[in-house]
């Protein structure tokens, strides 16, 4: 009977760890053999504040790691940008407090079944999910290429420990505090030559993964993205976060990126249909 | 045999159908009910309604389709669906198979339109109901809403009794936008609907001040959840007064027995769960044994007793 | 001079009049101005709305008249006061001796009774507008409320128009709870009002599980706080899109500068505070100061440009 | 222009100490000069909750003393039932939290200018404001006897210090767990004989104050009250608060009890009147 949300569990889990990093917060999150279900890409979605909150909604945030081995079980890590009043509650939550997720949710990254090259293109917090990508990638054989972009250099996700599975590490910031002054995109190109890359896998804002897409198609690499779009549910019963997927049918469908997504494939997105619905699409 | 170990008895009626809970979940709220199977199982609660469903596919509208406000969201779907065949071809015989009681939804543009739904549905077996949403914009009458017409809401009602026969209940689905719910209840009743469902969505808007237009891209949506609780007590007690026969099922910000206990005091037959799930995914079941909880421990013996219960004094 | 330092241009206009600020009390929300006195001085507001006055002293409703909502709460105050002519011996004098801007908002249970309370007012000096609360039972109507009935809406503002004189502004104060908005608007609007006030408290219940009944006395009482507010800013545009030549004084679960700014964002020309008062003594100059804040932060040098910026793209 | 709520402020105050005591919890706030205009009787109206807070009203406290000498300047004390979700929050203050407060607010008891025989009637945390009040009418020479009754002992609040301004204490419970078996009107009629009690204050349930009317009038003692009704503001703003109440000029009107209250005369209230105005109300 369940072929949705097949991992999924609801629990109160205890926070063991929340260290602010940057502009970020990093929190470990005690979730027992959640952990193992858990993969690349997936989300947790989690309630924000108290019997009394006014917030009645989950916020979604992307898995950074997901460990079933450790002195505490099976642990989930986040990194959190504290952005409005939900994510700045779970940002100030205090190691043994305990909060309610449901998790793992949606889709996770496809790992290629032989060795690749493959380009890592992060933007922000949307880093997060990619190191956990990487280490997969690389105990698989692949070779792991990094790019962090983000507006400054606080807003860089990019832990020491997390470049243990990277080959290469560029780093863009639109301000130039730090890495090479640009855009993740302005770098791509290069560095895709370099490095012979095959595949891109990109996670952050819906415009930068656009721009990644167009360079993707260029080069004719695969392109797996992680998008993002508001969420009511997270578990696929709301049609909220839908974005327009074209199916192995040829048609386009609003499809549900809590589900479908996710991670979905670059080119199976229609891009830049912002606050409209692309024509053709099934039911328009 | 004990009085404490013995069930308690749960059984609700919407027309010919008896259902074994009150706790249902709401249209447009449970997806195709696969999803939340992972989280508890559907066959505790009365029954699934299912999301409004039209004659063709629709893409609904363009994202985003969702603000959360103080205690409550807006939505802005559009009544997104595969339409009726694809409907009734993959997600009906999932329910039905897994022996799911199942209130199919339907939605239309035109009278006609509902007029089809009915037909399509009336051959398929093992459905426990069919909610009219007449909360749509009919396009035959200036986009003006169907259940805010009390002509247009009658007229829906009385095609769809006729196409689907009598079997089935028909339950009419109002919405709390009008002048006077009362007369558009007493409409729709007389014109053949079984129970009401109270209430839908109020219309709202919400504005990013950063971006300095609706946040919707639908501009306006609808209002769910606590806020519009209130809302929903005060029209299912209305209504209730004036047609203390016809049975209501009642919805509009339940996330608790309690809230649960408050719809059914004002005369809600049963209780349906909507934006509640999305904030937990167990809420319906959960809401389900609260729910019992608080009825023992005002002493009531059976469901049926409390329904209505805040109009005796 | 140089740009920081100058005063950030707040006016505001209904009818005649200019308004230095555009944050006002709601009526009903600020006592007789006395009791917020101790807080925050007045003058600092573009007007105080007094509580709906009537032609005669009004006891109210029995208590309870409130109980907490999520977000909201619901009062049923039954419109007490002390009658005009007390009215207009001590408070008014009060709040003119101290220049403080008023408004005078009145309620009658009869066409003719607003035609008194029209005229009493016509020769009070010193006075900024009057709203017009027809947010209530019309007794020679089977309690319908006047602005339920676009009929009887229009016929009030009339005979208002029409005692009170040209001089004064005069702002229909209309119910949400409607089918046409829209249509309750224009109406009122052609026969004279200046300004709309949108939006009044929506209709609600609680129930109070463990007693069985209604929570107030009153049984139905009127929602309003943040619960309400997306219903207000969709009302609001709504109106201004039909009629963007009539101020709106908009209100409804304003708690914030960033909440007037959806207000205004959605065409209101003024924002009234009410229960957030009930919450925060100094709201009213809280949020006249934060939203003096969002404003520039966001480039606006005079607050009218603000007004309906949602409206543009 | 100040004339109602004079002495009010609104000020984000620190909470000093929060200590179980039976039933309920005992607050100390950090409210400095406030402490100074406050009278045995007034109220505080209290934020409950953060910014995320779906409880937009405040809660009415009565202030159990006031004290403006001490280590940290002057301070309030109050005498917390947890009973919803407002006051259980409070309850849940720790030391150094801060909470946002408007006070002092409503009227105080009337203190003769004679010393009298007082007696003083509390039920519940009602008890709370009698014993400043006890110990202003000490200091003034005159003789306090008190009987403090609830339900069952773990309600009654009679804390050692408190006694230090009381001649005699008596308790009584309904299921006689402490003291006398019975309710606090059963020992009035011989205590006040016995004290030759001159005049009566009280506070608690409103069942409870019209009980205690009935035998200041039998007594024809005068009798202060103060009264509990539900309030949104608790500044005169709203009208919620309103309890039938007999003016000079003989007219009853509904009157507001945060404002002409909390203490009220018990011969001016048109006692049970619940859920209905009384008739004969100005403005019916
Ligand atoms: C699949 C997915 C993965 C995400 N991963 C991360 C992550 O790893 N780290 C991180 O910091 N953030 C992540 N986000 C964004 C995060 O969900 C939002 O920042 C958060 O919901 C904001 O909530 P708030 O209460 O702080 O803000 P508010 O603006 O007060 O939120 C109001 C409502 O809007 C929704 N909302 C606001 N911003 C966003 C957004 N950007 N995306 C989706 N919904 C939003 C909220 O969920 C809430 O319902 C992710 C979002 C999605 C959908
Ligand atoms: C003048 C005055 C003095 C008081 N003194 C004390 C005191 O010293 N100690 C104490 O423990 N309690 C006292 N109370 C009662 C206290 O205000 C309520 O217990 C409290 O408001 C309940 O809030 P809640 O959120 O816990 O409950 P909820 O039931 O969730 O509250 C919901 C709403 O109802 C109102 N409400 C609920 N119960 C009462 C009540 N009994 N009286 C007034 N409003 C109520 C709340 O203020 C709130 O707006 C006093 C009340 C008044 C009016
Ligand atoms: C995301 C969402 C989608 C909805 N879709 C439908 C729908 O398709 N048909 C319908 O009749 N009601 C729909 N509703 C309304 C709900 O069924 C319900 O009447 C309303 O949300 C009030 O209940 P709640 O506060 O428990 O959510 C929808 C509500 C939400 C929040
Ligand atoms: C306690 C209370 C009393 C009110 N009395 C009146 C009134 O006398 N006349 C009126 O036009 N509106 C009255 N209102 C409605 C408010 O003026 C306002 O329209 C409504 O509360 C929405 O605004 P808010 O959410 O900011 O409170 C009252 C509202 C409350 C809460
Ligand atoms: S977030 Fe609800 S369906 Fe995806
Ligand atoms: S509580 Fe608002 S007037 Fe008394």
């Amino acid at each position: 009977m369940k072929t949705i949300n097949p991992k999924a569990q609801q629990r109160d889990v205890e926070v063991l760890s929340n260290k602010k990093v940057g502009a970020y917060h990093h929190i470990v999150l005690a979730v027992g053999d959640l952990a193992i279900a858990t993969r690349p890409g997936n989300f947790v979605a989690i309630s924000v504040g108290d019997a009394m909150s006014n917030t009645i909604l989950r916020r979604a945030f992307a898995i950074y790691r997901a460990s079933d081995r450790g002195q505490y079980g099976g642990t989930i890590e986040l990194v959190v940008a504290p952005h409005g009043l939900g994510s700045r509650w779970l940002c100030a939550r205090q190691i043994h407090d305990r909060v309610n997720i449901v998790a793992p949710l949606g889709t996770s990254f496809g790992i290629p079944t032989e060795p690749v090259n493959a380009l890592l293109v992060g933007g922000g917090y949307g880093a997060a999910p990619l190191f956990g990508l990487a280490e997969v990638l690389k105990s698989q054989g692949s070779r792991v290429d990094m790019i962090l972009g983000a507006s400054v250099a606080g807003k860089i996700y990019a832990p020491l420990e997390g470049k243990r599975s990277v080959n290469t590490t560029t780093l863009t910031t639109e301000d130039g505090s730090t890495g090479i002054k640009g855009r993740v995109t302005d770098v791509m190109p290069a560095l895709i030559e370099k490095h012979k890359s095959e595949i891109i896998y990109s996670c952050g804002p819906m415009a930068m993964l656009n721009a990644v897409n167009q360079i993707a198609e260029q080069f004719q690499l695969m392109h797996q993205c992680a998008v993002e779009e508001s969420m009511a549910c997270g578990i696929g019963v709301c049609m909220t976060c839908v974005i327009p997927l074209k199916g192995d049918d040829g048609l386009v469908r609003m499809s549900r990126s809590c589900i479908d997504g996710p991670v979905v494939d670059g080119s199976a997105v229609i891009w830049g249909s912002d606050r409209t619905v692309p024509e053709g699409t099934l039911g328009k | 045999m004990n009085e404490t170990f013995k069930a308690f008895d749960f059984r609700t009626r919407f027309g010919s159908i008896t259902f074994p809970s009150p706790i249902f979940t709401a249209s447009g709220c449970a997806g195709s009910g696969k999803e939340l199977s992972q989280f508890f199982s559907l066959d505790e609660l009365g029954a699934i309604v299912t999301k409004s469903i039209a004659v063709k596919p629709r893409s609904g509208r363009a994202t985003p389709r969702m603000a959360e406000t103080p205690s409550g969201m807006l939505n802005s779907i559009g009544l997104q669906g595969p339409g009726i065949d694809q409907f009734l071809e993959i997600d009906i015989p999932w329910l039905i198979s897994r022996n799911v009681r199942t209130i199919v939804s339907i939605s239309g543009e035109t009278v006609e339109e509902y007029a089809t739904l009915a037909r399509k549905l009336r051959s398929v077996s093992g459905l426990s109901g069919i909610e009219v949403n007449i909360s749509c914009p009919n396009v035959e009458n200036r986009g003006m809403v169907f259940a805010c017409d009390p002509i247009a809401s009658r007229e829906v009602i009385q095609v769809v009794r006729r196409n689907l026969g009598n079997d089935l209940p028909i339950i009419a689905k109002l919405s709390p936008d009008v002048t006077d719910l009362v007369s558009i209840a007493h409409g729709v009743v007389d014109a053949g609907a079984n129970g009401l469902a109270l209430i839908n969505t109020l219309l709202g808007m919400v504005i990013d001040i950063d971006a300095r237009r609706p946040k919707l891209a639908g501009k306006t949506g609808g209002l769910s959840g606590p806020a519009i609780r209130p809302v929903a007590v005060r029209a299912i007690y209305q209504v209730h007064a004036a047609l203390p026969q016809i049975p209501i099922l009642g919805m509009g910000g339940v996330a608790s027995g309690r809230d649960a206990l408050e719809l059914i005091f004002a005369g809600a037959s049963g209780v349906s769960i909507g934006t509640a799930t999305f904030g937990d995914p167990g809420a319906p079941l959960r809401i389900k044994r609260e729910l019992e909880i608080a009825l023992k421990e005002r002493g009531f013996s059976s469901f049926a007793d409390a329904v209505g219960a805040a109009h005796e004094s």
